[in-house]
């Protein structure tokens, strides 16, 4: 089990400073949810943590290891895993070559062996198949395995790429707006599946999201943005009766007291 | 019945073709085989190019620079040494694997710059590789024996001649020679390129080759080195063309630089569109439709209707022969934007159900 | 499953056994002797003989194609007319290489086992691709150019002198003229490739002769903008500029230097003009300073080979504009049949035959197309004469004749041939 | 000296020329994101059509077809093909534009041949001299022309609601769309203007020091493409930049030629891509290109 430190992360676009030394950490094991309003810097930290920006100042560690410098592909070989909020699936693949992708850093890069059509690497591919159809059973996919993405439904979509960030066998996964453009049923059952993947695999989330409801109903703890600050950085409980986050995030009312502000 | 039949259609199918590929020499004269030859060896190198644009995205002109290494490289490897140009006297096969694997190493010397630019920069970029090849091939004399280029070494394996005659082989009172030879070599050749790609692109890097080109960044953070993804694929598509430079100098007799020129990278990209991006069977249609159909117009201009007299100036067979295959990049593109593997895919779903598509598509 | 892919194979096998059986390629047609005792190679039946054209109609040449091609018919249906040859008629079988090597190959492959010889096979590059099949098929050719390179393959009938010597013969017309005196430096700019190796042996040789400073510049053979080489060329001072360049460099030269000052003799190859020319705006500054130094004569020469040639050719095609390649194409096209009854009183008709008589030929008059030529002495040129002639837009082909043919004292002891450097 | 100066004169006269191309195909890239391969053949054809209509209806009235022809194909390119496919891949209607640019190339070099075809223009082979240097009045008339179109266009660009919406369009065409901005018509004045920016850069091309119109004048029209690259695919100014950079290049390299013997001859025709080279080394959107953003 590892802890991600974010320390005094800033990042600038210009004259925009969509980060400014912001700091939290996950601690492993549970769901720690980032959030706050549009253009608060979600993304732009999940994207720092996934190695996608370079930050201006400021590092970020998983347990001793400093990931700020590393290129993403090596960060996802230290077991981050992360979705997008646009999902980016191949969707003229199927959804079984999808998950396999996801098995790319878990498989030995042989290009001569593969182009010969060796054994060995046929053998290699079945035994990946075989996990990657367990993390589509796990995530009720099983079904769709032979379609092309693009046919899949939205929601099936976003829990394709879930599972997909899942075969890569995290230890952790930065989750970007799951649940945003689902109903409340799809909300209430992708809710379900964060819960499993924490409990059952053990795998740390940090979720972005803007679903207040859904945050509170399974974060253990929550990190507050607004305009690149950090406002707020505690349980759930206490960040609804937090003045600051009340003011920033929730337009000056708190949905729960209807209270002017 | 009908359903073990429908299984066993496509199978028939393959070995009716292969059958009918090896027997060819027994029936059509050295103008089919030639013909045939030219259009292995583009087949060859259009399955390299599918790989780079088609599957890995990246819009390439250089594919006539690696062609002329590999084709001048088999030259210097196995040429005679001693004459006038620079040969080594490589045994052939050994010649034109080194010739190959030299072509691999440009493109590895190449891709800093490929994986550094994006999409159209690096189309325009790969330009230069056809120009600076052009200026080299017309300079170097001592080793491209200049504007004249230079004669291909024989190709022998194990004192069989391949593009020779010694010793003499008549397969049913068909006298085997040169052409007749070279035609197996090119279609081992072919099957080998074709084969090597489909486990490429069926594997690991084919899948990773496949993300990267739909988003580099989703690519990276699961895991692939985007950077390290597109050079491969520039490596392996140069190795391609390599090979396809190999096969061309010996269907050509001798490699002149002429040939290698920008309009060969526009025919080859043609070739891909028209066939289908980022399918093999695709490539290899689409490089036979290409390279043939300028050919058996000239031949066959006289018979056909509505071609000119060539030098008449009407429409003759070659200006008919270009404005087909324009047309057919547009078309292709417009209204069939798998090529003619995805016509084909189409219509095998059509006849036959659960028939397993043979391409790998994109 | 394996079981029926097995079957699968063994009937396709044996259809394709049967089939192998039936082959009908087996037959070939080799070398015989007819009834008339005439012995016959590839392209020649009992009653016609075939020669061959790979020429370009469709790409960057098309217009020298078509009318080498078209005045090859003329010479074929005047042959014919009159009974043909060794009781034979002769027959044509043209292909459009449109300026593509890999085309050319691939159709020289088709052509060649049924033709006796190759009247045409134009384009620098495809006859250096070809030159190794040309050989080892030992098919008599004609390249419609003239690099002294072309000389060292047996099989190859170049009628006129080669380029090197037009240029030999051009300086010393300018030193006799009194245009160049020692010291002097003059320009060439050539083209990249044999057009423009085989040109500039000429006028190294001649520079060096006479003493001139040669100031070289190669060009490519796309390149339209002449005006930084003639700059260059002026900064030197150069006396005269002499040329093997394409007709819009040649007019792009022309144009420039008399824009910049640059009034002096330019001298050109003969593939170096065209008529339409004249229409540009360089047309003013080609009849000042241009002066063409070519082996085969204008149309508009006063002997009876180009007055023959134009007049067939005007009649065939009226609305056509005729060029030198008329000439050059009517007598290259004579010389040709030429070797055709040389082989026939030979009563061979094969490979070899037409080898044998191409050399015994002696002397052949094309009517004063071509000076005099001779092939006897494999290696050399047929002729190191060649003569000058000057833009006249009044006349057909654009070309006046100011000099008949000559060899200059400079080309009698140039070392002309493969031997040259 | 009066050597160089000379050449410099002529690398960038040659260079105004490459930079009205690279401005045309810089207009469509920054409206459409399309690289427009066929303006090679656009520029052919504006040109062919001077050349052949000027004997009959005069110099100006050639000129005025010459240029409508090449807008209307590049109205037609848009039309029929461009907005049909904005949807796809810019590899894909890349691609498409070499399909074009095949056919039309095609039926121009045949109806060309090997002519050269004279354009008609009244600056002929004049030259214009000054302190001792000579000046091409047709090259003088060509950068007359191209700082009238380029200084107008930076014009259209800056202060009309189609410059405004093209701009919008070239940094985020979706959300352009959203705000209600056209983007067929974006496409289209793009086509038109790129059109009419090559059929002047093609008369220019092909009059004085240049003979006339030859079937190879679209060749020499790829000779822009290092030009666009060097200066950046979406910067207008940087294509004025690199034309003229491109110019110098090949001018410098051929007038030079005995000096850089070392490097081979016939440079002059490879200089602008060994430039090209070595600013993509350096900057690999270009000089004046929009860097991205994203780090992968």
């Amino acid at each position: 089990m590892s802890t991600l430190r974010v320390d005094e992360v800033s990042v600038r676009f210009g004259a925009l400073v969509a980060l400014d030394a912001v700091s939290f950490t996950v601690e492993p094991g549970t769901v720690h949810a980032v959030i706050g309003p549009n253009g608060a810097g979600k993304s732009t930290c999940l994207n720092v943590l996934s190695g996608v920006y370079r930050p201006d100042a400021g590092r970020v560690y998983l347990d001793d290891r400093e990931l700020t410098r590393l290129r993403p592909h090596h960060i996802a070989r230290l077991g981050i895993a992360r979705t997008f909020q646009n999902i980016e699936v191949s969707g003229a693949e199927t959804v079984e070559d999808n998950l396999m992708l996801g098995r790319h850093h878990l498989m030995r890069p042989r290009l001569a062996a593969t182009a010969f059509g060796l054994p060995s690497v046929a053998r290699e591919e079945r035994r990946h198949r075989t996990r990657v159809r367990e993390i589509a059973d796990f995530l009720g996919l099983s079904a769709a395995l032979d379609r092309p993405a693009a046919l899949l439904p939205y929601g099936l979509r976003k829990r394709l790429e879930l599972a997909r960030a899942l075969a890569m066998e995290p230890r952790l996964l930065l989750l970007d707006e799951p649940v945003a453009g689902m109903d409340g049923a799809e909300t209430a059952e992708m809710a379900d599946v964060i819960l499993r993947v924490r409990t059952e695999l053990g795998v740390t989330v940090v979720l972005v999201e803007h679903d207040m409801g859904m945050v509170t109903r399974i974060a253990d703890r929550v990190t507050v943005l607004d305009f690149g600050r950090r406002i707020f950085d505690g349980s759930p409980a206490a960040m609804a009766a937090d003045p600051a986050v009340v003011e920033a995030y929730l337009g000056g009312a708190p949905s729960s007291t209807k209270e002017p502000a | 019945m009908s359903d073990r039949l429908n299984r066993l259609m496509p199978k028939a199918g393959w070995v009716a073709a292969v059958i009918v590929l090896l027997a060819l020499p027994l029936y059509v004269d050295g103008f089919w085989l030639s013909a045939g030859l030219v259009a292995m060896a583009a087949a060859v190198g259009a399955v390299g190019l599918t790989l780079l644009v088609g599957a890995a995205g990246q819009l390439s002109f250089a594919h006539a620079f690696f062609l002329a290494v590999g084709a001048y490289g088999y030259a210097c490897f196995s040429g005679e040494p001693g004459a006038a140009t620079l040969g080594l006297g490589l045994p052939p096969a050994l010649g034109a694997a080194l010739a190959i694997a030299v072509t691999g190493a440009l493109g590895l010397a190449f891709s800093p710059v490929a994986s550094r630019l994006r999409g159209i920069y690096l189309g325009v970029a790969s330009l230069s590789l056809v120009f600076v090849g052009q200026h080299l091939l017309h300079n170097l004399t001592g080793v491209t024996g200049g504007f004249n280029g230079r004669d291909t070494p024989m190709f022998t394996l194990a004192g069989f001649d391949v593009t020779g005659s010694e010793p003499p082989v008549t397969v049913a009172g068909v006298p085997f020679g040169a052409t007749e030879r070279l035609w197996y070599l090119g279609l081992v050749a072919l099957a080998g390129a074709g084969v090597i790609a489909r486990n490429l692109l069926r594997g690991r890097t084919g899948r990773a080759l496949r993300m990267v080109r739909d988003s580099e960044v989703a690519a990276a953070v699961l895991g692939v080195d985007v950077r390290r993804s597109k050079a491969t694929a520039f490596v392996v598509s140069s190795m391609f063309a390599g090979a396809a430079g190999v096969l061309s100098a010996l269907a050509l007799d001798r490699v002149v630089p002429d040939y290698f020129g920008l309009l060969l990278s526009v025919e080859f990209l043609a070739m891909i569109v028209i066939g289908g991006l980022g399918s093999v069977g695709g490539a290899v249609t689409g490089a036979a439709f290409v390279t043939l159909l300028p050919i058996v117009l000239a031949r066959y201009s006289g018979v056909l209707p509505l071609v000119a007299d060539a030098g008449s100036g009407g429409v003759d067979a070659a200006v008919l022969a270009r404005f087909c295959y324009g047309a057919a990049v547009v078309l292709v593109i417009l209204i069939q934007p798998d090529g003619l593997a995805g016509l084909g895919r189409r219509l095998r779903a059509r006849l036959g159900p659960a028939v397993p598509s043979l391409q790998e598509s994109t | 499953m394996r079981k029926n892919a097995l079957r699968v194979v063994a009937v396709a096998a044996v259809v394709a056994l049967v089939a192998t059986g039936c082959s009908t390629k087996a037959t070939r047609s080799g070398g015989a002797t007819g009834t008339d005792g005439v012995r016959t190679g590839p392209g020649v039946t009992a009653d016609t003989i075939t020669l061959a054209a790979l020429t370009d109609m469709s790409g960057p040449f098309a217009p020298i194609g078509k009318q080498l091609v078209q005045v090859g018919e003329l010479v074929r249906a005047e042959v014919n007319n009159s009974g043909g040859v060794c009781g034979r008629k002769l027959e044509f079988q043209v292909s459009d290489h449109g300026y593509n090597v890999q085309k050319a190959v691939t159709l020289y492959k088709s052509m060649e086992p049924n033709s006796l010889a190759f009247l045409q096979i134009l384009g620098a590059p495809i006859n250096a691709a070809l030159a190794e099949s040309v050989t080892r098929d030992k098919v008599l050719t004609l390249p419609a150019t003239f690099a002294q390179a072309l000389l060292a393959n047996p099989y190859v009938v170049l009628p006129g002198a080669t380029y090197d010597l037009e240029l030999v013969n051009g300086v010393a017309y300018l030193a006799e003229q009194g245009r160049l005196a020692r010291g002097d430096a003059i320009g060439h700019i050539y083209q990249e490739g044999e057009y423009g190796a085989s040109a500039l042996a000429g006028s190294r040789y001649a520079a060096e002769k006479l003493g001139l400073k040669l100031v070289q510049r190669q060009v490519k053979a796309t390149e339209e903008d002449m005006a930084s080489y003639v700059t260059s060329l002026k900064a030197e001072g150069v006396k005269a500029v002499l040329l093997t360049t394409s007709p819009k460099q040649t007019a792009s030269v022309a144009a420039v230097a008399k824009s910049v000052g640059l009034e002096v003799p330019l001298v050109g190859n003969n593939p170096t003009f065209t008529q339409s020319l004249l229409d540009t705006p360089a047309g003013p500054a080609l009849r000042a300073n241009f002066l063409w130094s070519s082996t085969v004569a204008p149309l508009s020469a006063d002997r009876p080979g180009p007055k023959a040639a134009l007049a067939a050719y005007t009649k065939a095609y009226p609305n056509e504009k005729p060029s030198y390649s008329v000439g050059s194409g009517y007598g290259a096209a004579k010389v040709f049949v030429e070797i055709v009854r040389k082989a026939c009183q030979n009563k061979d008709l094969t490979r070899d035959g037409m080898a044998k008589a191409f050399r015994q030929l002696g002397q052949v008059d094309t009517g004063g197309v071509f000076p005099p030529l001779d092939f006897s002495k494999p290696g050399k040129p047929s002729t190191t004469a060649s003569g000058i002639a000057q833009p006249d837009p009044a006349l057909p082909g654009g070309l006046k004749e100011v000099r008949a043919p000559f060899v200059s004292d400079l080309a009698k002891e140039y070392p002309a041939g493969a031997d040259a450097k | 000296m009066s050597n160089l100066v000379e050449l410099v004169i002529n690398g960038l006269s040659l260079g105004s020329i490459y930079a009205l191309i690279a401005l045309g195909f810089v207009v469509i890239f920054k409206a459409t994101e399309v690289v427009n391969f066929a303006h090679g053949s656009m520029l052919m054809l504006g040109a062919y059509v001077i050349a052949a209509t000027h004997g009959r209806i005069g110099f100006p009235a050639a000129v005025a077809a010459g240029l409508a022809t090449a807008a209307t194909v590049g109205l037609l390119i848009d039309r029929l093909l461009v907005s049909r496919l904005r949807r796809r891949s810019h590899t894909a209607l890349a691609i498409v534009t070499i399909g074009v640019d095949i056919v039309l190339g095609a039926e121009l070099a045949r109806r060309v041949g090997t002519e050269v075809l004279n354009m008609g223009d009244p600056w002929l082979d004049h030259t214009w001299r000054v302190a001792g240097f000579t000046f091409p009045v047709s090259r003088l008339a060509a950068i007359a022309v191209a700082l009238v179109l380029i200084v107008a266009f930076a014009a259209l660009v800056r202060y009309t609601d189609w410059g405004v919406a093209m701009r919008a369009a070239a940094e985020d065409a979706e959300a352009a769309s959203l705000m209600g901005i056209r983007l067929g018509r974006v496409s289209m004045v793009a086509w038109v203007v790129a059109g009419v920016l090559a059929a002047v850069a093609g008369l220019f091309l092909a009059t004085f020091p240049s003979p006339g119109l030859s079937a190879t004048a679209s060749t020499t029209a790829l000779r822009a493409f290092p030009a666009v690259v060097v200066g950046g695919m979406d910067s207008l100014s940087g294509a004025v930049v690199g034309g003229l950079v491109i110019g110098l290049a090949e001018t410098l390299a051929a007038g030079y030629s005995e000096q850089l013997l070392f490097l081979g001859r016939g440079l002059g025709d490879v200089a602008p891509y060994a430039v090209m080279i070595a600013v993509l080394l350096w900057r690999p959107t270009g000089l004046f290109g929009t860097r991205e953003l994203s780090r992968v």
